[in-house]
């Protein structure tokens, strides 16, 4: 970490305007390796479908674990509520695709406003606790419901139209697969903005030292609550846009195992840089299917392996190690 | 009345159980600032290697807790050499994916090794009996782990909080650079309170198999329901640790017995309600 | 443990890939006593950490009573005589007080934690009180006792006064003095203030960018306020 | 030229016992019928669903589909991954054999659905009057919360009732609980004298037989009666003693005494590694690899759904569990159910015994749709 | 009512210590009052009382003639009841401009907007400049906070409070490891404060309590033992026995 920070300081400290510019690269490349994706990979679009809508929540677990600093093992109640609610939509007769995206978001962020307001009534571990406790209870309400939500079978029959009424979502799954990536790099960019805003640096700044910050005479609650709400959105997103594309949602979205694993990601990625989440959820996810389809009865103890060689060789996460090279570079003139 | 006595003693024995497998958790969650999710993987490696010791050697219960113990820390060592010693004093997240990516490999490894199936330990005639208690019976066993816990939680607490070495973890703890700087050899205080906590795990596993039976997902199965107990009783916290034991378990055993169907709403409210009351556990170390 | 003498021989050190000690060298017989002066940020508190093993040190010696303790971690330099009582404190706050002084007395019996309690009164008050509930000037008595507790041969003080009130200053320098002439601790004091700097310290050093740039007798400092103005600043004697 | 096959199954994580049966299922049916059908190679592709994940469960179908090509997709453990992938088969051109996922209404979802496994209305459904019969007028249910569960509930109660019995007091409890003896105390305050269970199989099984015995119920003389997923024969050496005499009823036990069932288990335990790992749903994939053989039969390996599904409606054969037949409409399998009990077997190893024969039972969970 | 600050009998105890007893206090407009006394008196409590860190046992608290005694620490802020720490409390992550402008910025009532830029402002920019040059800053102005020294870490707590632009400004020990060359720095941002400002200066640097106060409040386990100029405080043998010792004496020699 001193390294990677010593950096910062022995190069002229970039200013706004670079920081512009290392952002337009960042989404140019995104975008590159979203393409790529779809050329190289058009019988997996499917998967790649279904990182796309991981990413979304893995984003907004970054949102209030990267940058406010409240740890959470419930990010897929937020996930869930916008997977059910674009469902429940879908199977009612809401059959326009970017309808149940807004759908879900509201949900989601409803959801977050919900689960902030329980959530940030308490600290550390046992804020922890509490997100798994609303997850859970998030999962059993959906198992109890199962006369809106189809409880352990699934909620099936989602008949989605096609997006602006030309473009089928189709067995190879190109539709679902583009409408997601456009998706993600809009939420990404918007993202962005948000965490470079004034709110942005506010929310850091509450991670590190609440008590100073109340000092400074801003209100910690509400500021939590209002990243809480923009992550619900984001993460409701992602849960439209896998109900939309799998035409299925399942009580597995509002589980912990898969808040939990999506955790996993966003620190093996790292923290706090939004990209850190991108690539987390990608490695993750592309490593897990390929070492699954490789040797599907014991593919987990490779999962196993990589998370504990990530830790061994980039305590940062992945994001750090692009730090800690620049850095050795820099280190030696 | 006897239906209260009888669910009095069902939630006291199911408290006791979460309480001696969770200890060994709190113990490194709240004083070595582990969150060593890969406790239950030990509890189990344990539990195999009883299961083993009980049914292939032919060993007694005794025997076969002792060699579990025991053959628990060997295998924890390399570990702790290895792996543990470059996450002590890391952000909590970090040694989330590290003891995470652990499990993983451990039940990677069991399954392979030891098959998907079931294994079960043996009891001696002594603890299988059922128990009459008057109005009902009881399963002896379930009062041997209830001395167990209580056992384990005096000898903890005054290890913890009475003796010099006890002392000497928490201030390594609270500033690992600075009881260095006094003269601790925070390395092999560490790696001592690491080997008590495994040894905690590995007998919680072993007694607490009847409840919890081991099979190799165990290490994942039960990981929630520990951390939650954990945190709920105020990580570190002996006393808290008891007190959450028995409320949760208590609040668990009545929501089974009047509500089954709700039986996880109870649990999870209750748990939010408690962290909304007490937003550090019962008993949290102030930080 | 009696005092011994303090060797330190070319040392650098610094923090991740730069270097913020370059080249320190310099020696403190036993029971002598030492004041290291400079401005914000010259790297004395790094000096101080270096010599008791919490930095990383890119070369030199560090010699306690002639044996080189460079190669060693800060545990076993502890063992083997230094002992630091930091800028920050450092105490452990989630312990009480008394348990801050039992981690400090090493492997002595713990009876002697009454010598800390003879030094500082108010520690006795607050025995039982946890350390984040000390006021600052309690906290700064607190780590300075459970330094001195383990009875280092050489002994490094970083900024002890600062927090403390004026009578319990004059105490405390006193008590140092004399730990130094009887023999039982050679010290090293930094310190903001040049007076009492002067005052305790026999021979002085003064370090700009981790350099030491003079170092003489304290009186030959205080006579000449040309030297003081130009290391240190304006206005800093009277 | 090579015909492939996908299956997907939970070959890792909790269940990871049952995808083990699956591919011992399959690769005992290949040993024994051979790696081709008419010159066509048959190649399997496994792919992994640790746990029901609909998402998952369809991009793996999409997958094997477009990627891998596949003719015919196979397996799939649980309801809600079958219902993620239904809706692709037409547009796939693929069927779909169900090995195991046990809720009648999958086969509604898609006419390119067959199921060679069972329903748990299926299997429960003769229960009901086997209690009635054995005197038993007042029975509690307890079932874990979740599809299967209810519809183990639902069956046992209308068979029950139309035996003319009652059911006291039907108990959902939680999917993960461990600690029974709460469920106990109600099932003992109820005043039933019979008591219907239903856990799916795995370790809780064992919390659960464990607690009825030890808090006396079974010493009361509480009758126990359940679906053979409580008394998997991979359980049994750990259930041992505790299950003994324990009446279940299932379509297939290991300890089926039949040629078919010795040639089958010969060549399954030899794929598994293990005698004790056996257990029914490697019955459901040998079966589901059969329909699977005679599809590519009809089809002479050409890609048609309609008309592979066509060929096997009404087929009927000798499985290792007894005589079976694919129902031309509803083309899930009707078979025999077996009541059968915990008994020790020549070795002194633990066997479900079967003792009475329910010949040529449908599913009732769909006739009632 | 013509306070701007005023204190009313304000009393703290921690289970069964008596922290702060009855301590009344006021201070108009353009105040310069230094609170001094042993460790452990219930300095660095008072502060936490007044600022709303802690709530007190009994007592009221009032700015401007309104009782804000039931407000929280952050309306006090809103206020423009302002203190700094003594033991600094700075986001190590974050560089000296980040943190001052994130103070200005939230002034401003601008902290919280997502729509706009962080950096955007030049106006906030130059005012940020400004307070950094002051306490000369300005060299490790883009360096995290973790990395400069301890010294330089009390001036920004310095600036950060001068940035929210307070009424009453509260310093706990300013001048802690700062070294006496650079108090000038201090006292000249001191000086340069709005002449309307009342501030509350706690230090135990007796020659920049005598150089700053014009009036000396004396703590001593929890209650005012003494009140009055700075002559009459060094002179006060009370005062010196629990507090100056020999410093008083000293200093009337030089
Ligand atoms: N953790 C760190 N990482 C990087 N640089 C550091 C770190 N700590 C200190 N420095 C740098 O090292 C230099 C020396 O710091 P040091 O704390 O030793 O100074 P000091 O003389 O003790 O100052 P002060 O009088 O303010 O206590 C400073 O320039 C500081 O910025
Ligand atoms: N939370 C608390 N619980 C118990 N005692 C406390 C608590 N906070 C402070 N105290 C005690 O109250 C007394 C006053 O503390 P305070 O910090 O106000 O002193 P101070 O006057 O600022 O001293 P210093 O000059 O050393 O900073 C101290 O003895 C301290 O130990
Ligand atoms: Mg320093
Ligand atoms: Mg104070």
């Amino acid at each position: 970490m001193h390294i990677m920070a010593q950096a910062g300081t022995v190069s002229a400290m970039p200013d706004a305007k670079s920081h512009l510019w290392r952002d337009a690269a960042g989404i140019a490349l995104i975008s590159a390796c979203g393409a790529a994706g779809y050329w190289l990979f058009p019988d997996n679009l499917a998967l790649l479908t279904r990182i796309v809508a991981v990413a979304l929540l893995v984003l907004s677990i970054d949102l209030v674990v990267g940058y406010c600093g409240v740890a959470t093992l419930g990010q897929a109640a937020l996930f869930g509520a916008g997977a059910y609610a674009a469902g429940i939509a879908c199977v009612n007769g809401v059959t326009e695709p970017m309808t149940l995206i807004a759908i879900g978001a509201i949900a989601g962020a409803a959801a977050g406003l919900l689960m902030g307001g329980v959530m940030l009534r308490a600290h550390g571990l046992a804020q922890l606790v509490l997100s798994i406790a609303i997850v859970q209870l998030f999962h059993e309400a959906a198992n109890k419901a199962s006369a809106y939500t189809g409880g352990s079978d699934g909620l099936a029959g989602l008949m989605v139209s096609p997006l602006f009424g030309l473009f089928e979502f189709d067995l190879w799954g190109r539709t679902a697969y583009l409408m997601g990536l456009v998706l993600l790099l809009l939420v990404f960019i918007a993202l962005k903005f948000v965490v470079a805003s004034p709110f942005g640096m506010l929310c850091r700044g509450i991670k590190q030292d609440p008590v100073r910050i109340r000092a400074m005479g801003a209100f910690v609650f509400p500021v939590l609550l209002k990243m809480f709400v923009i992550s619900g959105a984001v993460a409701g997103t992602g849960g439209a846009l896998a109900a939309v594309s799998t035409q299925v949602v399942g009580l597995d979205s509002v589980s912990f195992e898969l808040s939990a694993n999506a955790l996993v990601m966003l620190v093996l990625g790292g923290l706090g840089t939004l990209y850190g989440a991108l690539i987390g959820t990608v490695i993750f996810m592309g490593f897990e299917h390929v070492v699954s389809a490789f040797n599907p009865f014991h593919w987990m103890t490779m999962v196993g392996a990589l998370l504990i060689a990530v830790v061994l060789a980039a305590p940062g996460g992945l994001t750090s190690l692009v730090g800690k090279v620049a850095a050795s570079r820099q280190g030696k003139p | 009345m006897q239906t209260i006595l009888s669910i009095a003693i069902d939630a006291l024995a199911f408290g006791m159980v979460l309480f001696i497998i969770c200890i060994g958790l709190s113990l490194t969650m709240g004083l070595m600032r582990v969150v060593n999710l890969a406790h239950g993987a030990f509890a189990m490696i344990a539990g195999y290697i009883a299961s083993y010791a009980a049914r292939d050697l032919g060993l007694g219960y005794a025997a076969s807790i002792f060699l579990a113990i025991i053959g628990t820390i060997v295998i924890s060592i390399p570990l702790e050499r290895f792996l543990y010693r470059r996450i002590y004093g890391s952000p909590e997240l970090t040694q989330v994916l590290m003891t995470i990516g652990l499990t993983f490999c451990v039940i990677g490894i069991t399954n392979y090794f030891m098959g998907p199936t079931l294994k079960i330990i043996p009891l001696p005639e002594a603890l299988s009996q059922p128990l009459d208690v008057g109005f009902r019976t009881i399963a002896a066993h379930r009062l041997f782990v209830i001395a167990c816990g209580a056992a384990v939680a005096g000898g903890l607490w005054y290890l913890i909080e009475r003796t010099t070495f006890g002392i000497k973890l928490r201030a390594t703890v609270d500033n690992a650079a600075m009881s260095d700087a006094l003269g601790v050899r925070t390395q092999v205080v560490y790696a001592i309170s690491f080997a008590i906590a495994i040894g905690l795990a590995a007998l919680g596993g072993v007694v607490g198999a009847e409840f919890l039976p081991i099979e190799p997902y165990y290490a994942l199965r039960y990981m929630v329901t520990f951390l939650v107990v954990v945190s709920v009783g105020g990580a570190g916290s002996i006393p808290g640790a008891l007190i959450a034991c028995l409320v949760l378990g208590f609040v668990d055993t009545t929501g089974r017995y009047l509500m089954p169907d709700f039986g996880n709403f109870f649990f999870y409210a209750a748990v939010i309600l408690i962290v909304c009351l007490f937003p550090r556990g019962f008993l949290g170390r102030a930080q | 443990m009696p005092a011994a003498s303090l060797d330190v021989r070319n040392l650098s050190a610094g923090y991740g890939p730069t270097l913020v000690l370059e080249d320190v060298s310099f020696s403190v017989p036993a029971g002598a006593r030492l004041s290291i002066l400079g401005r914000n940020g010259m790297g004395k508190t790094t000096l101080l950490s270096t010599l008791m093993g919490m930095n990383r040190r890119y070369g030199g010696e560090i010699l306690v009573g002639g044996k080189d303790l460079s190669p060693l971690k800060s545990s076993e330099r502890a063992r083997r005589g230094i002992g630091l009582v930091p800028q920050t404190r450092d105490i452990f706050r989630s312990l009480t007080v008394e348990e801050n002084l039992i981690v400090g007395i090493k492997d002595r019996p713990r009876n002697v934690i009454q010598e800390a309690y003879d030094m500082f009164p108010r520690l006795h008050e607050r025995r039982n009180n946890l350390g984040w509930q000390l006021s600052g000037g309690e906290q700064q008595m607190l780590s300075t006792a459970r330094t001195i507790l383990g009875r280092p041969a050489v002994l490094l003080l970083d900024e002890p006064l600062e927090g403390l009130a004026p009578v319990i200053c004059e105490e405390l320098m006193e008590a140092f003095t004399l730990l130094a002439s009887s023999g039982e601790m050679t010290i090293l004091l930094v310190e903001q203030r040049l007076e009492s700097a002067l005052d305790f310290a026999e021979t002085v050093l003064i370090l700009e960018r981790g350099r030491i740039v003079w170092q003489g007798a304290s009186e030959a400092l205080r006579a000449d306020p040309g030297l003081v103005e130009h290391y240190i600043g304006v206005g800093s004697l009277h | 030229d090579t015909i492939k096959v996908g299956i997907i199954g939970p070959f890792s994580g909790p269940f990871a016992l049952q995808g083990k049966n699956f591919q011992a299922g399959v690769e005992a049916y290949m040993a024994l019928n051979g790696k081709s059908v008419k010159g066509h190679d048959i190649e399997i592709i496994y792919r992994d669903l640790p746990a029901a994940n609909p998402a998952q469960s369809r991009a793996l179908a999409q997958e094997l589909v477009v990627k891998e090509k596949v003719q015919y997709l196979g397996g799939v453990y649980f309801t809600p991954d079958a219902m993620a992938i239904t809706p692709l088969l037409s547009q796939a051109n693929t069927p779909l054999v169900i090995f195991n996922a046990a809720t009648s209404a999958i086969v509604n979802t898609s006419p390119l659905v067959v199921r060679t496994s069972f329903t748990t209305a299926q299997t429960t459904n003769p229960l009901g009057k086997i209690a009635f019969n054995e005197g038993v007028k007042k029975a509690i249910t307890v079932v874990s919360d979740y599809g299967p569960g209810v519809d183990a509930e639902n069956a046992f109660r209308k068979a029950f009732e139309a035996a003319g019995g009652q059911v006291v007091e039907a108990v959902r409890m939680p999917m993960n609980t461990t600690d029974f003896s709460p469920i106990m105390q109600r099932v003992r305050d109820s005043g039933a004298t019979g008591l219907f269970a239903f856990l799916p199989s795995g370790p809780p099984t064992l919390g659960f037989v464990k607690a009825f015995n030890e808090t006396g119920l079974k010493k009361a003389g509480i009758k126990f009666y359940a679906p053979g997923d409580l008394t998997q024969e991979s359980d049994l050496p750990a259930l041992g003693e505790a299950a003994e005499g324990l009446k279940t009823s299932f379509h297939y036990s290991v300890a089926h005494d039949s040629p078919e069932n010795k040639k089958f288990v010969e060549a399954a335990v030899k794929a598994i590694g293990s005698a004790d790992q056996l257990s029914f749903p490697a019955v459901g994939a040998y079966d589901g690899m059969h329909v699977i053989y005679k599809m590519i039969e009809a089809t002479d390996g050409k890609q048609d759904a309609k008309k592979a599904v066509d060929a096997v409606r009404g087929l009927s054969w000798t499985s290792p569990r007894g005589p079976v037949r694919i129902e031309p409409e509803t083309r899930h399998i009707t078979q025999n159910i077996y009541l059968r009990e915990v008994a020790k077997d020549a070795d002194g190893k633990y066997i479900n015994k079967e003792i009475q024969t329910f010949p040529d039972q449908k599913d009732p969970g769909l006739a009632t749709q | 009512m013509s306070d701007l600050f005023r204190v009313e009998n304000l009393s703290k105890s921690f289970g069964g210590l008596a922290v702060s007893r009855n301590i009344s206090l006021s201070m108009p407009e353009g105040e310069r009052l230094a609170l001094i006394g042993p460790n452990g008196a219930g300095k660095t409590t008072f502060v936490n009382l007044v600022t709303g860190q802690l709530r007190p046992s009994a007592g009221r608290v009032l700015l401007n003639g309104g009782d804000v005694t039931q407000l929280g620490a952050v309306r006090r802020v809103r206020k423009g009841l302002v203190r700094t720490f003594q033991v600094t409390r700075l986001f190590s992550d974050l560089t000296p401009e980040e943190h001052v402008t994130l103070t200005v910025l939230q002034r401003e009532g601008k902290a919280t907007r997502i729509l706009s830029r962080f950096r955007g402002n030049t106006h906030v920019a130059d005012e940020v400049h400004g307070i950094l040059g002051t306490l000369g800053l300005h060299e490790v102005a883009r360096r995290k906070v973790g990395q400069i020294a301890y010294g330089q870490q009390r001036l920004l707590e310095i600036a950060i409070a001068l940035a929210l632009k307070p009424k009453v400004l509260l310093l706990d020990e300013p001048a802690a490891g700062v070294p006496s060359a650079d108090t000038p720095r201090i006292e000249q941002a001191l000086e340069r404060l709005p002449p309307s400002l009342a501030v509350l200066m706690i230090e135990h640097d007796m020659d920049l309590v005598f150089r700053f106060a014009r009036r000396v409040v004396v703590l001593a386990a929890g209650e005012v033992i003494f009140e009055g100029g700075p002559s009459e405080v060094a002179a006060d043998p009370k005062v010196r026995e629990a507090y100056l010792g020999n410093y008083a004496h000293a200093r009337s020699v030089a």
